[in-house]
């Protein structure tokens, strides 16, 4: 019997393979059985309902894709009163995932969330004016956001950094200090796709962020660079699509894995993933992932 | 009935005037594709194109479905070189269907005909205004009329577009419901041309889809009430509600 | 007629399509028509001969490939009495790829350098344990290389930057204040690959640079910003495989471009990008280069 | 003469044991292919996988020649899914060529036949030993005793692998040229199993590449004269001067 089960600094997970934020909402549930993941993260919620970006909000880029979604969503009260209670139907770990233009919004946004596996603090976006990644670029910020996240809630809080800031590292390292309970590594990269037929950015903001296979060499080198370097659990997030990339990030440290893009490429993906590393570990005769990694329980 | 995700084998694959017919096996669709459903079409084993693409259902029978595809960029071009035996990727039946009423006035331009032709199958008569930019693009035009429609056609080689037919023939729009399909240009100018009418006016849109099940937030278009999702609300919106600024 | 040509600060170009450093050696002229060519800029080279990294050096990853190559080349006395004579036969420009562990070794490369079109000062490298980009993140020590062979040298200094650093556009910024005569942006990004088989990175070094098609938004980004910032020109890299990447690069800011990993999937690549750049422009009525994008000339 | 790339029709896909056998019209290889030649064989219109892979010639005829292919990943699985008519990206032939002896002793390990075939037809008799895991891999032993060659066959299955064939066989090998072809370690091996004979013995190396052209420095092997290039000095190598450390 293989045993896939993840502690993640106290988040106790069936398996590793978490969906993403923002690539799926409530209809996911009817094509993918969300009982046998070992988490979902919800996309992203602020304080009040926001609109998001005029469109269009996504291409296609060689292996990925690129948004510029910005974040559309109806606000934490939504989430709580009618999402959260539609997704405890499922025997999954859920996360909310949240994002303020202020430390002060962090800490609202965090004092109203409960009832969740944990709280993932989204520092990475790029595709909005105000926070986002302009916060998770400096590790003061970030060190702030946490704290102040962290003294709010006493649900683990999970930090998701972008990989544009300038030493990814120290950034890990100042969610760390400042309370976090794991890392997500990373967010998407900033891009840029020009509509040659007019001439001009595809997208309305001109940059976007760029996610997919494309970005998976870069972002699995981000998150062996955090997790040689600080304590806490890393949950490896980038152009996973199989279970294979899915090991390639557990041997680069990663303790946990979010799929996202990929479910737009195939949504039974995660559950593949699952299916085919429980496989695999069978064949080469490993009983669980503390075998695999050794490095994080 | 929920969607699906399948891998399913295109079993045809034939022109259609300038299109491409593709038909793919499949025992279920028939039970639960209604009017106004699309489907996600995705390559099967490739990361490259990594985004499936939205296209209509075209036909719907016992044991398969087609669709009807036009060349525009790589991923429509990969389609239409699919060939028999090979496996697409199939999310769907996907979007809000709807009941068409018995009898109405479609309006399709180019490729708007796909949906539309499927949509007629739904209804017992009605009238279709069509325009083409070319004349070997006039496709079905026969196959309508055995449907009980009255057909109008145009090509801008001989003519005008089919807003100078709408705008030629508006008496025979009143009173009726109406569905439209085209160009976003095409769209924009109906609803001037269409005036009153457009109250009784729907509108097939298309946007870019990552995922075609509400969970990206990708496809918004925006109406008078804030945006809103193509995949999910849609493909078809009240004339009346789509912001065209 | 289509006029292709273009003047990168003095250096004068009859198409914006130049070979760039380190994906390709003298066999290639027996596949490529050199004299149809902007420029070709050599592989790097360096004071002494170099014998690159242990294999392997080099795979593949979505839509592009990771290398490890660690400038491998037999030093700038062999490129100047070897291969410099040998590439003068074609009729196109010539660049040399310049590559130092420190300010002395860039000066003295650049006063040994003769007869060429320009030098690109390769301040980038992501593979080699000294210099490389390590010197390209560093505003400062940008500045001073490029000055220190501005001074030892008349010919155009191209600055080659790397994606990694903290804020590339003030790093750009840098090398034109020293007096660089153009920016190429950029080199490679990044990256890592793990071998499951062995659990291990599978390039020795652990990190590589990634390039190909699947960098091509964030190189753009890059470029878009810096073409925005800085007054010299850009010469764009990163991806480019069909005219329509090319023409991205013209819209986003660039005044020529680099083609590098695309002649390993399409040797032709270079040829087919002209020849399909003056139909495009043929179609749309354009007679130059400086009518579609008007930024630079 | 230089190599060319064209691109180039697959006109014949079949098995041969476990391998798949690739045809290519192609009226030119015959004039320029020598013993030792390589190709770069390349997926055309994709950018996913990005990279052409090294593949040996295996036969050339008037007006085609061959490739034997073993599914190892995603690339040598894509090619062995080649249809006819599609098209293939060929860069060659690559690699620097050699005049085999008229005779001498062929070591083939799995795949490793494949040049080694093609070689053998550049020859007028010879030996070869030759080893596989499992008996349906051992292939083209007739066709080799037709070329007027010993065939000497081990498997793993049954008896061992072709460095225990070597051993048993040294007597044979004496003075002999040796050309050998298969994996790493068997190589290794093969050299100490060889001693002295292993002056005579060249061997096939195999390596990542990127262009195949000397280009970007990516396809080194260790020597006792520092790196040298797969695609450029080799694939063939005196096995003295390589490096196992
Ligand atoms: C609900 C829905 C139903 C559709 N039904 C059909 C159908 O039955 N038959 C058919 O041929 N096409 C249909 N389309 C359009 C089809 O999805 C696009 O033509 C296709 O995605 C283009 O892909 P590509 O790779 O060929 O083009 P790309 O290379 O991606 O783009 C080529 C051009 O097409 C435009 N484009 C790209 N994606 C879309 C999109 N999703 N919607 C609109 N324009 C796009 C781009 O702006 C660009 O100008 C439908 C679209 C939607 C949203
Ligand atoms: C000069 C030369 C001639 C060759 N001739 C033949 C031939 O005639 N028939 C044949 O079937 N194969 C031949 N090969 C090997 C062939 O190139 C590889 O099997 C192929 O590139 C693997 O690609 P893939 O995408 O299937 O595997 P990948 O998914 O890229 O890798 C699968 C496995 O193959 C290994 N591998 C990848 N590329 C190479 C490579 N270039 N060399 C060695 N191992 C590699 C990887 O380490 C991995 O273990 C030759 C290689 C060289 C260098
Ligand atoms: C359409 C889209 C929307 C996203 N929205 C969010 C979000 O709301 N919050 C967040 O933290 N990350 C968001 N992300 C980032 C993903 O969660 C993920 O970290 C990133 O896409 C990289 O992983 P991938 O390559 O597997 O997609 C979004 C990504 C995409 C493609
Ligand atoms: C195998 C390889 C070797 C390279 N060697 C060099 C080099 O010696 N000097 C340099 O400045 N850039 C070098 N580069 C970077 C390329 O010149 C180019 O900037 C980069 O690959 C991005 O462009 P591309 O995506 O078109 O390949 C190398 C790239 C590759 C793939
Ligand atoms: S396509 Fe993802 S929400 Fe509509
Ligand atoms: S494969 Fe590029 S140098 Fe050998």
């Amino acid at each position: 019997m293989i045993d896939l089960s993840v502690n993640l600094s106290g988040i106790k997970l069936k398996n590793p393979v978490i969906l993403a934020s923002g690539v799926w909402d409530l209809p996911y549930r009817e094509i993918i059985d969300f009982d046998r993941l070992g988490g979902v993260i919800y996309k992203g919620v602020s304080l009040k309902p926001k609109e998001g970006n005029p469109p269009p909000r996504l291409t296609e880029t060689p292996c990925g894709v690129i948004n510029s979604i910005g974040l559309e969503n109806e606000g934490v009260m939504n989430f709580i009163e009618e999402i959260l209670p539609t997704l405890k139907e499922s025997n999954t770990a859920i996360f909310s995932n949240i994002f303020g233009e202020s430390i002060e919004e962090f800490s609202k946004l965090s004092s109203l969330i409960r009832d969740v596996s944990g709280i993932e603090v989204n520092v990475s976006c790029p595709n909005v004016d105000k926070g986002g990644l302009l916060f998770g670029k400096d590790p003061n910020i970030v060190y702030s956001i946490t704290k102040s996240v962290c003294n709010e809630t006493d649900l683990p809080v999970i930090v998701k950094l972008t990989p544009s800031s300038a030493n990814i590292v120290e950034v890990a390292q100042a969610a760390s200090d400042a309370g976090a309970s794991a890392i997500s590594a990373v967010n998407t990269f900033q891009g840029l796709v020009i509509d040659i037929e007019t001439g001009k950015p595809l997208l309305k903001r001109g940059v976007g962020g760029v996610s997919g296979p494309a970005i998976k060499p870069l972002a699995l080198y981000n998150v062996y660079q955090i997790a040689k370097s600080v304590d806490i659990p890393v949950i490896g997030s980038g152009g996973i699509t199989t279970y294979q990339d899915a090991l390639e990030y557990f041997f680069a440290g990663s303790s946990a894995i979010q799929i996202g893009s990929a479910i737009f490429n195939n949504p039974l993906a995660p559950i593949q993933i699952i299916d085919n590393l429980k496989k695999w570990m069978e064949r080469k005769g490993y009983k669980n992932l503390k075998e695999l990694k050794g490095k994080y329980e | 009935m929920p969607p699906t995700y399948r891998i399913l084998p295109v079993i045809e694959n034939r022109s259609l005037g300038p299109y491409t017919y593709l038909r793919i096996e499949d025992p279920e669709m028939l039970l639960v594709a209604r009017c106004g459903h699309f489907l996600m079409v995705g390559f099967s084993s490739s990361i490259d194109p990594f985004l499936p693409r939205p296209l209509s259902l075209f036909e719907v029978e016992e044991n398969s479905f087609s669709i009807l595809v036009k060349v525009r960029g790589r991923g429509s071009d990969l389609l239409s070189k699919t060939r028999e035996g090979e496996n697409l990727k199939i999310l769907g039946p996907l979007g809000t269907p709807f009941n068409p009423p018995e009898s109405g006035v479609l309006i399709a331009g180019g490729i708007g005909i796909a949906p539309l032709y499927y949509q007629s199958g739904w209804m017992k008569s009605g009238k279709l205004f069509y325009g083409t930019k070319k004349k070997e693009e006039l496709i079905l035009t026969r196959e309508m009329e055995e449907r009980d429609f009255t057909v109008k056609t145009i090509t801008q080689e001989n003519g005008g577009t089919v807003c100078d037919l709408v705008r030629m023939n508006k008496n025979d729009i009143e009173g009726e419901k109406i569905f439209i399909c085209g160009p976003w240009d095409m769209i924009r100018a109906l609803k001037e041309i269409l005036g009153e009418f457009a109250r009784n006016a729907f509108v097939y849109l298309e946007r870019r889809m990552g995922c075609g099940l509400g969970g990206c937030k990708s496809c918004a278009v925006k109406t008078n009430s804030g945006y809103k999702l193509v995949c999910q609300e849609g493909p078809l919106f009240p004339l009346s509600e789509v912001r065209f600024d």
